[in-house]
């Protein structure tokens, strides 16, 4: 046998995994794809002929009645901070996974399957905020076509949000591996890929809520 | 479990290797891989280049009456979209696929089913972007489709569609590929194969994953918001809600000007690997050959808006621009300089690959220095969007890229096929397209500096402009029979050509150690590497004893010939003598050498899959069923796109839980 | 060398056909040249130019002859032993990043001066151009010249795809698009600026030769279908025959008026009120008084015309005559400029009809048919629409269809019969009963004959 | 299997065999946690405060935001830790992907203060 293994597959050159290092490359590529979204944004700001504005309200004669600035601060602070919880709460699965049956991580701690979940619930709950946002701003009367601040405020967060989600199924998908066989410290390389995907568009996050959100 | 006999011997002309359709559909092996890339971007050159002609013949004289304006604009359209995604680019993937394993000492690519994925995406991406040619609404716009001609209000029709759902399609395989090589360079590499020994094409094709993987997002964007604009009524490019149509241009160049060296890095890479072949030198400064490319990579970047000197953005955006434009010079002028002193005391054999490969180094000096008039913005404001940035980017892209790749397909096609290519019909290939690509492109600076606009479909006469136009005319017919003639030298000699043997070129990288064409599993044994270049330190180890970065300790000092110790690498040589090469049993037939099998040799291969082309083939359906918004369908449009994706996510996730390979053990 | 001579000789031969073709196109005469002499702009282009020229091809004469040195003296020869193997020369490699290096420094620096330079602020004296780029012609607008109709609109010199510029006064371009992206550009005069909507470029230069030139112009940036149709003459003259082009052109032409449409000339109106009352308006300077030639600058700050040009004596009348200059004399337009596009096979017009034009039918068609839809010919009150270009003065034009066709009724006819097979894509509606309308994709019913075309056509025509 | 290529590794840019396993603990992730949502406090009630109309408002947040993201990226993907191909894998980009925003915003006059 010694034969046929020393034909088996050699060790990477580096020592790593392929999928974490495709992972980072492709958050490499991610960064540019926001970066064309978040300059397209700050380039059209304040570039709208018709309101509703993001920080400014709208009156007339450049819009039909008043329009208060349409941005909702406290509820955007608040899902911010479910996004950063939900970052807590993906490292503490990773960790849970990597170290399960090791001292110290017996109890929830240790639970993988409960921190996934928070992740996840942590995650819809960021895509509710969103999606309230978003429809309460179409009742003010702001959608995707209404000016050039809908258009790339729209795309933008909808991105985002659009990454969000597929971390969620992502999510849901470890977390059916957890229950069906669970998930152990030789698994840790594929919740360490997921957990750097979550983190990273929670890093995006972190600069759309300053730049589209907090500056004015 | 390595029982003998249970397969004949490895022989790619006899029963050994699977053949038939369903092996070519399933195939995960990236040589495989690699020629269905190599023939499906033939096949597009051949629909590219009749594009080309007819547009010469309709500019062959003033007023001329070949096709309408409307076809005309299509054709140039379609023919830059074609040159560039469907021709150079997968070009370039085909020897990356090719190539990268076997040079780095590799069985396989990092994600081999996410390979033939890439291959599918670009087949069904290509055929659906020249589907509009069925419907006669094939793309209009340029290639550069500037906002906001692209737009709904001035063009209504499927045209654009078709182009920017095509071109997002595309992305995908160009940006899975490059993940895909990234990995596969940076983790696959055989012991001792460190960065600084790797190849030069290998080298190239690393700089330009990056590229691929940093420039295409920007496009995905500018290309989702002129979606969103067409399909859902957004206003990215919208005039009338105060839309600047420059934002475009930014995104595109930024992605565009990096495209350039998307294109011509992989030849520049063939290049520094044809040279110092046929020179028998190794390649003169490969510390700054790699760093030149970096270099050129890096500043790439800073560069796009040289593009857009025309639109005002104002003098000092004009002057950082050019002046950043100017300095990629610089690496690149090593670069030509490095290839001249590479053959600068070498012994000079002028095999086709070599001619292709010097007419490179001597064609792309005109487009490089036309480059740094272009550079200019004074200048360039005489010259932009006329026939002499027609020439310029030709010089770069023709006689360069093309160049460079017509070169590699020489070198390496006995690599691929086991036979060489016929260097008689070869001559006559490469002369003609070296007088054809000069007579139709050197005319087009002067039809250009004299005032002629480019993007015409008809000229006046009188203007001066006839000779030059009947001259540029003249040569792309050559330029056809040059492509003519090497069709049938590729269809001929991949039956009749000479066997080529193990390595018919004395060729000193690691792809030649192998027999041709190689086995699925590559390599035997996985080898140790030694050096930069491991074929002529078996081979000449008393020229190759002052080689730098071959460090202390390394196990090329035990190298010597005959023998004695030589390495891992030497053992495994199946085919041919310690020297590789000169084989004379290889020259015979190299179907008669017996090769053991993966199963024989215990070598775990990934299982042939066909549900990466099921999940390119959804992903393409997915795409054009957005075409249906236009025609005023949007609820089977979304039918359609909801099913697609369904079957994609279905068949993807069937992908990623089938094992890769048997468990062995 | 084993390899088989044949496709080399072919090479030769075919090198030296290219050479004496070239030297043959060479001799030739290139009206639209980039390297006349004829601004101050294109005469720094070609300094620097030159620069680049002389600097490029340098590197490639030492580039290609140590290139083709290496070939000759290095090929491989039976019996040469291995060569050395060399891996670099540190010396070497700084050399050629130094010595390149250096070299852009040298095109570096002028192109950075001309560019400041070029890109400054005109002249505050210089006359202003607004140009405004539509799919596929040019509208040309002299905001300092302008005047006020019976109806106390307010008018500007308007002109479509004929640019007129006085000789020694800069004349600033503003360049702004209605849709899609143009770009302005004579080569024979200055480099391309693009038009860009909700943008606005500047383009300033000074034609300063001494003698009247007609150049052609076009639209070098891809701007759909008929791109390569929208082209231009300019017309550099003196400045007194530019005045009197724009004493001319601010009265409505003498077709309009002779054919007895009821309106008071703009002429008229003003010979009345000689100082317009508004102040500061667009442009309060100009509003000169009629037949006053004297192109009044809109800057304050040169109370008189033109740069040190007097205003021309000769030109000065109350009534613009055709004694005057009034249009470039088409007897003294260069060949280059008169348009040689074929008329299209399909279209069939019986061009006998055209003797028999009567031009106040004509009139009448135009100012009730669906011309008013698009058209505006000042002093006709129902033609004030701007959606196609402004045909006041059409008749003293020397093309039509944006430098396409040559302005005579021959060409006019079929223009108005069927503009789409004149043109492709081109927005105008097909007029020809009969004819097929891909605007409204059908066939015309409600039309033209081609007797009334023909009228039609003798109005235009009379519209100098 | 390994002392077959063990040996011949030693110069490729190998740190381990497999992951490197340097993750932050329990309690550092605690910190992490703490320190991004006093930022977020911080950040919101400035938003709130007559500071909003500072002109070092503006750089205030970049500067609280950037400390955000770096410390996500460091500990959280434990980027601190890990291999230093994965910092130039990440770094490289977000440097490009920075300066053509920032170039982006010059070229559309964000710069120039209207």
């Amino acid at each position: 046998m010694t034969a046929v293994a020393s034909h088996a597959h050699p060790p990477t050159s580096t020592g790593l995994d392929h999928r974490k290092i495709a992972i980072w490359a492709f958050i490499g590529s991610e960064c540019m794809l926001f970066a064309s979204l978040i300059s397209t944004y700050l380039i059209y700001k304040g570039r709208s002929v018709v309101g509703p504005f993001p920080h400014e309200a709208c009156n007339p004669p450049v819009c039909a009645t008043h329009l208060n600035p349409i941005l909702n601060i406290p509820v955007t602070s608040f899902s911010t901070f479910v996004l950063l919880m939900s970052s807590l709460a993906m490292v503490l699965a990773l960790a849970a996974v990597e170290n399960k049956g090791k001292p110290g991580y017996e109890g929830l701690l240790g639970s993988s399957k409960f921190w996934l979940i928070s992740t996840a619930v942590l995650g819809i709950t960021f895509l509710g905020c969103q999606a309230y946002e978003f429809t309460s701003f179409v009742h003010e009367g702001l959608t995707i076509r209404t000016n050039l601040f809908g258009s790339s405020f729209f795309t933008l967060t909808g991105f985002h949000g659009a990454h969000v989600t597929a971390g969620v199924l992502w999510l849901i998908t470890l977390l059916a591996i957890d229950i069906k066989r669970g998930l152990g410290p030789k698994d840790a390389l594929l919740v360490d890929i997921a957990a750097l995907y979550w983190h990273f568009v929670d890093v995006v996050w972190i600069a759309i809520f300053t730049l589209v959100y907090l500056i004015k | 479990m390595a029982t003998a006999a249970v397969s004949p011997s490895y022989a790619r002309t006899s029963s050994g290797s699977p053949s038939g359709i369903w092996s070519w559909l399933t195939t995960v092996d990236h040589k495989r891989i690699g020629t269905l890339y190599l023939y499906t971007a033939l096949a597009w050159f051949a629909v590219g280049g009749t594009e080309a002609v007819i547009m010469r013949m309709q500019l062959q004289g003033p007023n001329g009456r070949v096709v309408s304006a409307e076809v005309f604009n299509q054709l140039f359209t379609m023919h830059g979209t074609t040159m560039i995604f469907l021709v150079v680019m997968p070009l370039s993937a085909a020897f990356f696929n090719f190539l990268i394993p076997l040079q780095i000492g590799a069985r396989d690519v990092a994600f081999p089913r996410l390979n033939a994925f890439s291959y599918w995406v670009y087949l069904f991406g290509s055929l659906f972007m020249n589907a509009s040619w069925l419907v006669g609404m094939a793309p209009n716009g340029g290639w550069f489709g500037y906002a906001p001609l692209t737009t709904l209000p001035y063009s209504p029709g499927l045209n654009i569609d078709f182009w920017m759902l095509g071109l997002q399609i595309l992305g995908v395989s160009s940006l899975a590929a490059a993940f895909n090589f990234i990995t596969t360079i940076i983790n696959m590499r055989a012991p001792g194969m460190n960065l600084m020994r790797m190849p030069m094409f290998t080298w190239m094709a690393f700089v330009v994953q990056f590229l691929l993987v940093l420039a295409f997002p920007v496009i995905t964007i500018a290309l989702v918001f002129l979606q969103f604009d067409r399909f859902f009524g957004t206003n990215f490019y919208t005039i009338t809600q105060g839309a600047d149509p420059l934002l475009w241009q930014h995104l595109f160049w930024i992605f565009g000007h990096p495209e350039v060296y998307i294109l011509i890095l992989p030849a520049f890479g063939l290049v520094s690997e044809i040279l110092p072949t046929f020179s028998r030198k190794p390649i003169f400064g490969y510390p700054v050959m790699v760093y030149s490319g970096i270099l050129i990579a890096f500043l790439g970047f800073g560069v796009w808006a040289h593009h857009m000197f025309a639109v005002g953005m104002g003098p000092i955006a004009d002057s950082v621009f050019s002046m950043t434009t100017m300095l990629i010079a610089i690496p690149t002028g090593v670069k030509i300089f490095n290839w001249i002193f590479t053959m600068w005391g070498g012994n000079l054999r002028f095999t086709v690959a070599m001619k292709f490969a010097i007419s490179l180094v001597a064609l792309f000096t005109i487009g490089g220095i036309s480059g740094v008039m272009h550079a200019s913005p004074p200048a360039d404001l005489q010259q932009t969007d006329t026939y002499f940035i027609v020439a310029h980017f030709h010089y770069v892209l023709v006689a360069g890229s093309l160049m460079g790749l017509w070169g590699g397909i020489y070198y390496y096609f006995p690599k691929i096929t086991g036979r060489l290519l016929s260097e008689k019909i070869g001559n006559w290939h490469f002369w003609l397209t070296f007088i054809g690509v000069n007579l139709t492109f050197m005319p087009m600076h002067w039809s250009g500096l004299y005032g002629m606009p480019r993007r015409v479909y008809t000229y006046d006469a009188g203007q001066g402009w006839e000779i030059f136009n009947l001259m540029s005319s003249t040569g792309a017919y050559l330029q056809a029979l040059a492509g003519i003639i090497f069709a049938y030298n590729i269809f001929r000699s991949r039956t009749h050509g000479e066997i080529a043997g193990n390595d018919p070129w004395e060729a000193p990288s690691l792809e030649w150690s192998i027999p041709s064409p190689p086995p699925d599993y590559n390599f035997e044994t996985i080898p140790t590497v030694t050096s930069r270049y491991p074929l002529w330190d078996i081979k000449h180890p008393e020229l190759t004893a002052s080689v730098p970065h071959s460090r202390h300790g390394d196990e090329r000092n035990d190298v010597s010939l005959g023998g004695k110790h030589v390495g891992a690498f030497h053992d495994h040589m199946a085919a041919g003598t310690p020297e590789g090469g000169l084989n004379p049993n290889a020259t015979q037939a190299s179907s008669k050498v017996s090769l053991k099998t993966a199963e024989e040799l215990g070598i775990p291969m990934p299982y042939p899959t066909i549900k990466p082309l099921w999940v390119a083939l959804f992903m393409t359906l997915m795409f054009a069923s957005l075409l249906l918004i236009h025609k005023d369908k949007l609820p089977l449009a979304m039918a359609g796109v909801v099913t697609f994706a369904t079957l994609m996510t279905g068949f993807l996730y069937a992908w990623l839980t089938a094992p890769l390979e048997p468990h062995h053990h | 060398m084993p390899f088989h001579p044949r496709p080399r000789r072919l090479a030769q031969l075919a090198l030296t056909v290219a050479l004496v073709a070239f030297l043959a196109a060479c001799g030739q005469d290139h009206p639209d040249t980039i390297f006349h002499h004829r601004t101050d702009v294109n005469r720094d282009v070609d300094y620097l130019f030159k620069i680049l020229i002389y600097a490029g091809t340098a590197v490639f004469i030492f580039v290609e002859a140590i290139l083709v040195w290496t070939l000759f003296k290095f090929r491989a020869r039976p019996g040469q032993p291995e060569p050395e193997h060399v891996h670099g020369n540190t010396t070497l490699e700084i050399a050629w990043t130094v010595i390149p290096l250096l070299i852009l420094i040298v095109i570096g620096i002028p192109t950075v001066k001309t560019i400041f330079k070029q890109q400054a602020a005109a002249r505050s004296d210089a006359l202003q151009v607004e140009v405004i780029g539509h799919q596929w012609w040019w509208e040309f607008r002299y905001p300092q010249f302008t005047m006020r109709s019976a109806s106390g609109k307010l008018d500007t010199v308007v002109t479509a795809n004929e640019l007129y510029l006085p000789l020694g006064k800069t004349v600033n371009f503003t360049l702004k698009s209605r849709d899609v992206i143009h770009s302005f550009w004579v080569p024979a005069l200055a480099g391309k600026r693009d038009l860009i909507a909700n943008h606005t470029n500047y383009l300033w230069y000074t034609p300063d030769s001494t003698t009247s030139d007609a150049f052609n112009g076009a639209c070098v940036e891809y701007c759909g279908t008929s791109h390569a149709n929208m082209r231009f003459k300019a017309f550099t003259v003196s400045q007194a025959d530019f005045d009197s082009w724009v004493a001319h052109q601010e009265a409505p032409a003498e077709g309009a008026v002779a054919v007895g449409t009821p309106i008071s000339p703009d002429s008229a109106a003003k010979a009345a009120a000689p100082r317009s009352p508004l102040g500061s308006q667009i442009d309060p300077n100009k509003n000169l008084a009629a037949g006053s030639t004297q192109a009044g600058p809109t800057v304050p700050s040169s109370g008189k015309a033109g740069v040190g040009v007097p205003p021309s004596p000769g030109a000065v009348n109350t009534q613009v005559t055709q004694a005057g200059f009034v249009a470039f004399p088409r007897e003294k337009m260069p060949a280059y400029t008169v348009p040689s596009t074929p008329l299209p096979a399909a279209l069939k017009f019986d061009d006998n009809v055209l003797a028999s034009g009567n031009a106040a039918n004509g009139a009448k068609l135009v100012a009730t048919g669906m011309c008013i839809a698009c058209h505006t010919v000042r002093g006709v009150p129902t033609m004030q629409a701007t959606v196609g270009p402004n045909l006041t003065h059409v008749g003293s034009r020397t093309t039509i269809a944006a430098g396409l066709y040559p302005n005579d009724p021959r060409h006019l006819a079929r223009w108005v019969k069927n503009a789409n097979e004149m043109k492709a894509g081109v927005g105008m509606n097909t007029f020809g009963i009969g004819e097929y309308d891909p605007i409204t994709k059908s066939t015309v019913k409600i039309g033209f004959t081609d007797a009334q075309i023909a009228d039609i056509v003798a109005y235009l025509s009379s519209l100098k | 299997m390994a002392d077959q290529f063990t040996h011949t590794h030693a110069e490729t840019d190998v740190h381990a065999m497999g992951e490197v396993h340097e993750h932050p603990t329990w309690k550092q992730y605690k910190w992490v946690a703490l320190i991004l949502t006093l930022i977020t406090v911080v950040e919101v009630w400035i938003y709130y405060t007559p500071f909003k109309e500072s002109p070092l408002f503006v750089p205030v947040l970049l500067i609280m935001s950037a400390v955000k993201f770096a410390i996500v990226v460091l500990f959280y993907m434990h980027l601190k830790y890990d291999h230093k191909l994965f910092k130039a894998l990440f770094t490289g980009p977000l440097i490009i992907a920075m300066s053509t925003l920032v170039a982006l915003l010059f070229l559309f006059g964000k710069f120039s203060g209207r």
